[in-house]
């Protein structure tokens, strides 16, 4: 289990912590390569459904951000 | 309750007669014990036909979707509640709208009585405020309290909260605590939550005769039904049915009235009401919302305050 | 012929003794359940014959509510490639204990549908001839029970193999074929009893149980009818009002047979699955095209008793598909009454 | 969804702004180690149906 590295799922709004992700990239900074971003075009579309059919995929967590 | 009876229909008689409203929606007499049909009443000598008594706990603002027709409607306190958020989505005009308020006592949980007693209920008559329950070789008087529906039991708003026509004096209101069994559940480690849903649900067979009891779900296409893509698969997998039902009351957040029509209607008597009492005791809590009391007032999840609660977000 | 007598202390024991040669099933109350369902008993697990009916019919035990017709897998890797396999399932001989008669019987009009010259599904058939049904004779029906009016009844032997009447202190068993016969020898039931006079006694029980039924159809009138009269009738605007379309009623019927068949994909592989589907919901008929010649509830809720009633009667002209369990009637959250509705087309 | 037995922690909410990339790369580290913390999910995961 030691090298067992959990999949999130980041549903990520556009114009908000998309473009983040965007600048951080842009920066070079390192972070975990644990997250597979989904862009959504606002959070504010996000459902709950989303977050279920991610699990139901597999997923380990769910990461919404605005 | 049964006093009523004489006043609903003389007052639908008065209404039909007037030409006020097309049809009156209220009950008529079932071919079981402990089951009235929802029936649709259009000219003054039916009028007769309607009927009151503790077995009315189907939900009738599920017959109110849409409806082009003026209608005088039959309303205890959680169907007025409904009638209120029907209107404020848009599902129905108040102009259409005659509501004939009944102060409600509370239903008899059927599914508690049938498994009560051994042989077969043949028989439920009431009488001030006992139930008489006869079967082949019993016979047996209940106090109406003990055997309500828990919906009911827990119920403080038996009121109608709007009325155009009441049928008698309003009855008190109850001062208990609705959310014992909830806090119960809060209290549990993440794997007995689980595992208790698990066998809350264990025996569903998805014939969603709790969604459509729901006067909420009235979407033209349920997210279960949709395919492209499909949230949900079909099958009886327990995830599955898990995702239904939790969708499915997150679509009722803010608007569940705990009328308790879902868990009536459920053939194999799953309480799917711990799912939506949750968010209802969450939107109590943090908006301070109970759905369905104000025509004026827009739901917590449609309006935006600075002083919502956003301790959840990072 | 022949009956054979169970003593009731035999019971137990000469169950288990089947186990050698048979699966089990029979309806079973787990802990803490209101209700019996009909599943495969594990060793210990006794048939609960005290409830007089399942809220679910026995129908899951040859027509699960959700089956795998085919898995298949696109890896390359693998030497299943591309093939279509049927996932093994265990058809060995299965022993249904505790049946109702009407449910048995209804068995047979699912067999109209399933098992024809033309077309023949595998999976209902193999799992049906892999059943003996050791049916359960109905001494005190329920009032919402018309089995008399549909050409069964508390005693209908038409589904079953053996046919149990409980005499309080043992058990008749009354043998109809010879999977019944071959089953009672392998739980070791041989006590024979003079044939006439327990045929006498059954039959005794079988006419005081069919007298207690006082719910009765008749749908004479409907058979002459034509269909288009009974489709443009005025009443069943009357009848779907209360309807919610759900579909409580044709799940817990014993002789609706409708499905829908889903694929379901993960990564390379994925399996194709049949499941219960229902008149009731608009999607039943919904095209790809986006048009649904049953779009509204009025439409599905005549589909389903004109189905049962009337194109059923018709096309096999062997009465109505509906054996009177009454479960649609009993457990239909607002009240429709099939009873009411026969009435109502048959006059 | 922690009301029916998803652990806590396994869902996250955050606000960043688009010129907030340290914040960004902060609240990766932090739901990372949440979640790596929980150890895998091992509810709602359908792998295949169970069905009969």
């Amino acid at each position: 289990m030691s090298d067992w590295e959990p999949k999130i799922v980041a549903f990520l709004c556009n114009w908000c912590s998309y473009g983040a992700a965007d600048l951080a990239g842009v920066g070079r900074m390192q972070y975990p390569p644990n997250i597979r971003v989904i862009r959504i075009p606002c959070t504010g579309s996000m459902s709950p459904k989303f977050a279920l059919a991610a699990l139901r995929e597999g997923a380990d967590g769910v990461w919404v951000s605005g | 309750m049964l006093g009523y009876i004489d006043k609903i229909r003389q007052i639908s008689k008065g209404l039909i007669e007037d030409k006020k409203v097309d049809m009156i929606i209220g009950f008529k007499k079932g071919t079981m014990p402990m089951m009235n049909e929802p029936c649709l009443v259009k000219s003054p000598k039916d009028v007769e036909k309607l009927v009151w008594d503790s077995n009315c706990g189907i939900n009738l603002a599920n017959y109110l979707t849409d409806r082009k027709e003026r209608i005088g409607i039959i309303a205890k306190g959680c169907d007025s509640r409904n009638i209120v958020t029907h209107i404020i989505e848009n599902k129905i005009k108040r102009e259409q709208l005659v509501i004939i308020g009944v102060p409600c006592t509370g239903m008899i949980d059927k599914h508690r009585l049938t498994s009560m007693f051994e042989g077969e209920i043949e028989q439920v008559t009431e009488q001030n405020g006992n139930i008489t329950i006869k079967g082949e070789d019993f016979e047996e008087i209940l106090k109406k309290n003990d055997v309500l529906q828990q919906n009911c039991s827990v119920c403080i708003h038996r009121n109608p909260v709007v009325y155009d026509e009441l049928v008698s004096d309003l009855v008190e209101e109850q001062d208990v605590d609705r959310y014992e069994d909830v806090r119960k559940i809060e209290a549990m480690p993440s794997e007995k939550k689980w595992n208790y849903f698990d066998d809350l649900l264990s025996t569903c067979i998805r014939c969603y005769a709790c969604r459509n009891a729901c006067p909420l779900c009235y979407c033209p296409t349920c997210f279960v039904d949709e395919s492209r893509p499909q949230w949900v698969g079909k099958s009886d997998d327990s995830i599955d049915i898990r995702t239904f039902h939790f969708l499915r009351a997150y679509h009722c957040a803010g608007r569940c009235t705990d009328c308790g029509a879902c868990e009536r209607a459920c053939p194999v008597g799953i309480n799917m009401r711990m799912f939506t009492r949750k968010l209802e005791k969450d939107c109590f809590e943090q908006y301070g919302w109970e759905a369905g009391l104000s025509l004026d007032e827009r739901p917590p999840l449609d309006t935006y305050k600075p002083e919502d609660p956003d301790d959840f977000i990072k | 012929m022949k009956v054979i007598k169970i003593d009731k202390k035999d019971w137990v024991g000469g169950l288990e003794k089947s186990r050698s040669a048979y699966r089990l099933v029979g309806p079973f109350k787990e802990n803490g359940k209101q209700f019996p369902v009909f599943k495969e008993l594990d060793k210990g697990q006794e048939p609960d014959l005290t409830t007089l009916n399942t809220v679910i019919s026995p129908k899951s035990i040859v027509f699960p509510q959700s089956e795998v017709m085919f898995e298949y897998t696109t890896d390359e890797k693998s030497e299943d490639c591309n093939l279509l396999k049927r996932p093994e399932k265990n058809y060995s001989p299965c022993a249904v204990i505790g049946i109702r008669p009407y449910d048995a019987a209804a068995f047979l009009l699912v067999q109209k549908n399933f098992d024809t010259p033309d077309y023949r599904d595998p999976y209902w058939c193999d799992a049906y001839e892999a059943c003996t049904f050791i049916g359960m004779a109905i001494n005190n029906p329920d009032n919402t029970d018309f089995s008399t009016s549909t050409k069964s009844g508390p005693f209908d032997e038409s589904g079953l193999d053996v046919l149990l009447v409980d005499m309080k202190d043992h058990f008749l068993a009354k043998v109809i074929t010879d999977k019944g016969d071959a089953y009672l020898k392998a739980a070791g039931w041989t006590a024979k009893v003079d044939t006439d006079a327990a045929i006498k006694q059954i039959d005794e029980m079988k006419n005081k149980a069919e007298v207690k039924i006082a719910s009765k159809i008749s749908f004479d009138n409907i058979e002459k009818k034509s269909i288009m009269e009974l489709y443009e009738a005025d009443f069943w605007e009357d009848v779907a009002f209360a309807c919610i379309n759900c579909g409580t009623c044709t799940y817990l019927c014993p002789t609706c047979w409708c499905f829908d068949i889903q694929d379901e994909n993960h990564g390379k592989s994925g399996k194709r699955f049949k499941n219960w589907d229902g008149c009731m919901f608009p999607l039943f008929t919904h095209h790809s095209s986006g048009h649904n010649p049953r779009g509204i509830k009025v439409m599905r809720v005549r589909q389903r008793f004109m189905h049962k009633l009337k194109y059923f009667l018709d096309k096999y002209e062997d009465g109505i598909m509906c054996v009177g369990c009454g479960r649609c009637t009993r457990f239909c959250p607002v009240n429709i009454d099939i009873r009411n509705v026969c009435k109502l087309m048959n006059s | 969804m922690e009301h029916m037995g998803i652990e806590p922690g396994r869902i996250h909410f955050s606000w960043v702004s688009s010129a907030e990339s340290t914040k960004f790369v902060q609240v990766v580290n932090e739901v990372t180690e949440a979640v790596k913390a929980l150890g895998p999910n091992n509810h709602f995961i359908t792998k295949e149906a169970k069905v009969a």
